[in-house]
């Protein structure tokens, strides 16, 4: 019996969708501050809680926010993993760090890489910047900002960013 | 933000995309399998209905069946609709008709297309033959569409 | 006051990487078949069918449950597609056995699935969405620092997670219908497996897998006519908080304290660690399993490394945790959480085989998804409340 | 049975393109209203449960986020089906019966404007047989109303009847999208969309959400003036396959209006996409000339998927509540050509 002649066992189904993505009033608000080189939260008018990314809501409150907050550049590891194997979609020399950060202001980490750091020396509690992609490409996009750096300041305590892991 | 802003609201095209393999088990699989060699298959329940596309369960009482029998190739429409301005993911790229077919020595109708050019030319109760594609890979789309029988 | 409801029937299909010898109608009936037959019934005795499966693009087929209806024997009867992320096989179980406790049906099919290798798992969970950040280091790099700031706020030895997974991977062993199956694991293999999203290492991880499972819940009256011993429901509880709010305690989510909470208080339950007397609990990656300890109240507070490092969670211990090998052996992600309550099903049922705990009266199955904030958890009994 | 009865409803106006707010933002507000009518705290709402569909958004865990408009804190007892939400109010009302709770927030949402529906809806068809032929629920709805002209006495005269009343009677409310005054001849002279049906016996593609509060006993009589209460619920499926199906009734319908006790109806609020849908679920219910049919206009009106079906009850909830019915009948469909098919039966006090 010939190759093609094997009974078929399966078939191959190609799905392509199209969509128009919109993100919402909220994250685009954030995104145009973005492609400002700001990163602006949004505060809770019942908690009074800074959201970063905003996204126009307190989650916990469940109301809509509006009041607008800057936070950052700067922030703090509140922790982080080092990561030693290749993802789909991601494109990074291995191993890499990805750390929550909570940003200076903010009351709610945020997630992204660290770099020029190695990773061993990476710790909680550290301090780090953000470090933004030129100003000529900045975009309404989160890649505006390709990763944060340690600067010379000393290490928060762990009782001071605890409550945020 | 006001409304008169709403225009800034940002979009950006987003495409869910991939190639299912799907596995598809012996009944599908005969059916498949007979298929790339152009001929049509079913599937006998135990009360001796014959199911066309075969089903590997009885669908009245989720019983399995596994008997296979011939059926077609030509069957009769029991239902149809015209196509005049067809999708991306239709068979057919012209108009065309969707039909429910009773294939011969079938109890149930099976959905495909009818390649009949004109509305004009659909009935319920025509009968239609298939025609197969010319690179049978086992799937239901070697069976490139159904065609009218009279006049072929 | 509700109906009493218990599991009579038990089926799972043999989980693999990937399961090509069946359709996803093969793949359902597969488990359900075995749940009927071990229920001594039919498709025709059932009066509702619950279906259960995480998200959609795994199989690409969008609400599967209409095109599975019939083969599930459903044609003719309600069916209900449940989706609560990873928690969905246990928020399964619960809809199904609501059902029989509101008096509404006497005899009720679950199912559960996912046939995650008719595309790629990691592709389904991350597809990259505009306007999104996304996904900075896959699945693993979401749960990695959270496990991190576990190990530094209690204090536990660094080979936890490796005792954890040896424990897990030799009781898989004893489980046929387990996916991962390694005969000569130890100690050392885990500890030198690849750090893949430090400190989680790849034999601390769970598979991707095909695969499904089933139950028959009834009332009592059809109770009383099963072939083989029941399992009770004493308890079912389902907790949920946000996402992503300030102050969230990830670690120790007030979602799964707080449904812990409720379902001991209506089980009648208040020493868990003296009165439960086994646990099928989702732990994706090894070090859940101490995490979870302390989240449901079995361990103080920093303490539940203990448990494991003493042996308490062990086949022969004194609260033997995961005994069919646990998420971490299979995990077919729609249908891990239903595995973990009708395992514990089957232990108070004496139908776990070789990984049976000796006399098991009182089970603890648990289910939790997404980033922590979905739990499902439920306690069968001997002997109806 | 414990009683338990629809105590307020909210929903968005629906829209052909909801492009200014996401989920979560259309949400807010209408969750909020629902429990404002509602007059049960918000922190003593014993469950909630929402329907919605990932493919509609075109992510995985489309539901989850949604949550971020419930305020759930401390944690609440929470439950999501990967359907229309009248399947997640059926949910919830099972779980008020087994007396898990006395009040509950069921809540969806649907965007159908970002994709190409047709395509999207395409996916819900048999991977093996049917989805790969593309057969769209708009052409797979022509076959079923082909099968109905030729088996019954109705014609494209009372299906563009249905369609012209349907968008007439849409005018009075608020939240339709489609609405307006046609001819039946002028409707009727049209060509062709995918024949038998022209573009006025399709719904038009929706954005929307809604929110319903329910509850039990005298938590509803405490709350409401006039809860509309829910004298019988039941759903039922048949099979997937076209060709095992008489695609001129529903069976299902049929069968699940019988359990729901659907009799003396004054109001009835049929989820019928497509024109030949109300009159196939119009005899499946036995629906006499009496009754008075989607005075809210319907989906004909309004289509926005995962929502309609939920909205049709609480529209049938509207006419106990406005006191254009005593007992009045809501019903949801899913699934291609009506496969799926829940009917709630409510009543005023």
């Amino acid at each position: 019996m010939s190759e093609e002649k094997q009974p078929v066992k399966s078939i191959v189904t190609p799905s392509r969708l199209e969509y128009d993505f919109t993100p919402g009033i909220a994250t685009t608000r954030f995104l145009r501050h973005m492609q400002e080189g700001r990163i602006v939260g949004q505060r809770c008018t019942k908690c009074a809680k800074v959201y970063i990314p905003a996204r126009g809501s307190c989650p916990r409150c469940g109301v809509a926010t509006e009041e607008e907050v800057e936070v950052g550049p700067n922030g703090t590891v509140t922790t982080f993993c080092v990561v030693r194997v290749p993802s789909e979609n991601i494109d990074l020399t291995l191993p890499y760090t990805a750390a929550h950060i909570l940003l200076d202001g903010a009351d709610i980490p945020f997630f992204a890489l660290i770099q020029e750091c190695d990773a061993a020396d990476v710790r909680m509690g550290m301090r780090v910047e953000a470090v933004w992609a030129p100003e000529a490409e900045w975009g309404p996009t989160f890649e505006n900002i390709r990763y944060f750096r340690p600067i010379d300041e000393p290490d928060v305590p762990f009782e001071d960013f605890k409550e945020h892991l | 933000m006001s409304d008169d802003q709403s225009a800034a609201i940002l979009s950006a095209p987003h495409a869910l995309e991939y190639a299912y393999k799907r596995s598809v088990g012996p009944v599908l699989g005969r059916f498949f399998t007979e298929l790339r060699d152009h001929k049509i298959v079913g599937s006998r329940t135990s009360d001796g209905r014959v199911l066309v596309p075969p089903m590997e369960y009885d669908p009245s009482t989720g019983s399995g069946v596994d008997e296979i029998v011939s059926v077609g190739p030509a069957g009769r429409v029991t239902s149809w609709c015209w196509v005049s301005d067809p999708l991306r993911n239709h068979p057919l790229d012209r108009p065309f008709a969707f039909a429910l077919i009773r294939l011969d020595g079938a109890d149930t109708a099976m959905l495909h297309a009818v390649d009949a050019g004109d509305p004009s030319k659909m009935s319920t109760g025509m009968r239609v033959v298939p025609r197969w594609c010319d690179d049978p890979k086992g799937s239901i789309l070697d069976l490139a569409c159904f065609e009218p029988e009279e006049g072929r | 006051m509700a109906e009493h409801c218990a599991v009579i029937g038990v089926g799972q299909t043999k989980h693999d990487a990937k399961r090509i010898d069946v359709s996803q109608f093969g793949l359902v009936r597969e488990a359900a078949e075995r749940a009927l037959e071990d229920a001594g019934l039919t498709y025709a005795d059932i009066d509702a069918v619950v279906i259960g499966k995480a998200p959609d693009m795994f199989e690409g087929v969008m609400m599967p449950e209409l095109m599975l209806a019939d083969s599930l024997g459903a044609a003719g009867k309600p069916m209900l597609r449940v989706h609560t992320a990873g928690s969905v096989g246990g928020s399964t179980a619960i809809v199904a056995a609501s059902l029989i406790q509101a008096g509404v049906h006497d005899r009720v099919l679950t199912v559960t699935y996912e046939k995650q290798s008719e595309s790629n798992a990691m592709w389904a969970l991350s597809v990259k969405v505009p306007f999104q950040q996304g996904m900075v280091a896959g699945a693993g790099g979401y749960f990695a620092p959270l496990i991190r700031a576990y190990m530094k706020r209690s204090g536990a030895p660094e080979d936890t997670g490796i005792r954890v997974a040896l424990k897990d991977r030799l009781n898989a062993l004893k489980n046929p219908y387990a996916h991962l199956k390694l005969p000569d694991i130890d100690f050392d293999q885990i500890a030198n497996s690849p750090m893949l999203w430090d400190p989680i290492r790849y034999l601390e991880t769970c598979p991707s897998s095909d695969g499904a499972c089933a139950m028959v819940l009834v009332n009592s009256s059809a109770a009383k006519k099963a072939p083989k011993k029941p399992a009770w429901i004493h308890a079912t509880a389902m907790r949920t908080e946000p996402t992503m709010f300030s102050g969230r305690d990830q670690v120790n989510p007030q979602a799964g304290q707080d449904c812990a909470r409720v379902l001991y208080k209506k089980a009648g339950i208040s020493d868990p660690r003296k009165e439960i007397d086994c646990c099928e609990i989702y732990v994706p990656f090894s070090w859940f399993e101490p995490m979870w300890m302390e989240n449901l109240h079995f361990a103080p507070e920093s303490e539940g490394w203990k448990m494991t490092y003493e042996g308490a969670t062990a086949l022969d211990g004194d609260l033997p945790v995961n005994m069919s090998g646990g998420v971490l052996s299979s995990n077919p992600i729609g249908a891990s959480g239903m595995l973990r309550f009708a395992e514990v099903a089957n232990q108070i049922r004496g139908e776990a085989g070789e990984h049976q705990v000796d006399g098991a009266k009182k089970g603890f199955g648990h289910a939790y998804g997404g980033g922590s904030q979905f739990f499902s958890m439920w306690i069968v009994g001997d002997q109806p409340l | 049975m414990r009683d338990v009865a629809v105590v307020s409803f909210a929903q968005t106006k629906n829209v052909r393109r909801e492009n200014r707010r996401n989920e979560v933002e259309m949400l807010i507000p209408v969750v909020q209203e629902a429990v404002e009518k509602s007059g049960i705290p918000k922190q003593e709402i014993g469950f909630y449960c929402s329907g919605s569909s990932d493919y509609l958004a075109g992510q995985s865990f489309s539901f989850v986020m949604a949550v971020d408009s419930l305020g759930a804190w401390p944690p609440i007892a929470e439950s999501h089906v990967e359907m229309d939400g009248a399947w997640a109010l059926y949910e919830a009302w099972i779980k008020i019966q087994c007396g898990e709770a006395d009040s509950a927030l069921i809540f969806s949402f649907g965007r159908s404007s970002p994709g190409m529906i047709r395509e999207t809806l395409t996916l819900q068809l048999d991977p093996y047989t049917l989805a790969p032929l593309g057969a769209d629920p708009v052409c797979l709805a022509a076959l079923q109303a082909r099968a109905l002209l030729e088996s019954s006495d109705y014609s494209e005269r009372e299906m563009a009847e249905v369609a012209a009343r349907s968008r007439a009677d849409a005018k009075s409310n608020p939240y339709a999208q489609l609405t307006g005054d046609f001819d039946v001849d002028e409707l009727l002279a049209e060509p062709y969309f995918v024949s038998p049906l022209r573009k006025h016996d399709c719904p038009p593609i929706s954005d929307g959400a809604t929110a319903m509060v329910i509850a039990a006993d005298d938590v509803a009589r405490n709350a409401s003036k006039r809860p509309a209460w829910i004298r019988g619920i039941d759903h039922r499926v048949e099979s997937h396959q076209l060709g095992l199906r008489d695609l001129a009734q529903s069976t299902s319908t049929a069968l699940a209006g019988e359990k729901a006790g659907a009799v003396d109806i004054d109001v009835a609020e049929l989820h019928a996409p497509f024109s030949h849908q109300e009159l196939i679920l119009r005899d499946a219910l036995k629906l006499g000339d009496g009754v008075k049919i989607n005075p809210s206009g319907g989906a004909l009106a309004a289509n926005s998927v995962m929502v309609a079906g939920l909205t049709r009850i609480g529209e049938a909830a509207n006419a106990i509540w406005n006191g254009n019915a005593r007992r009045a009948l809501g019903h949801a469909t899913s699934g291609p050509c009506l496969q799926q098919n829940l009917v709630c039966v409510l009543e005023g006090e």
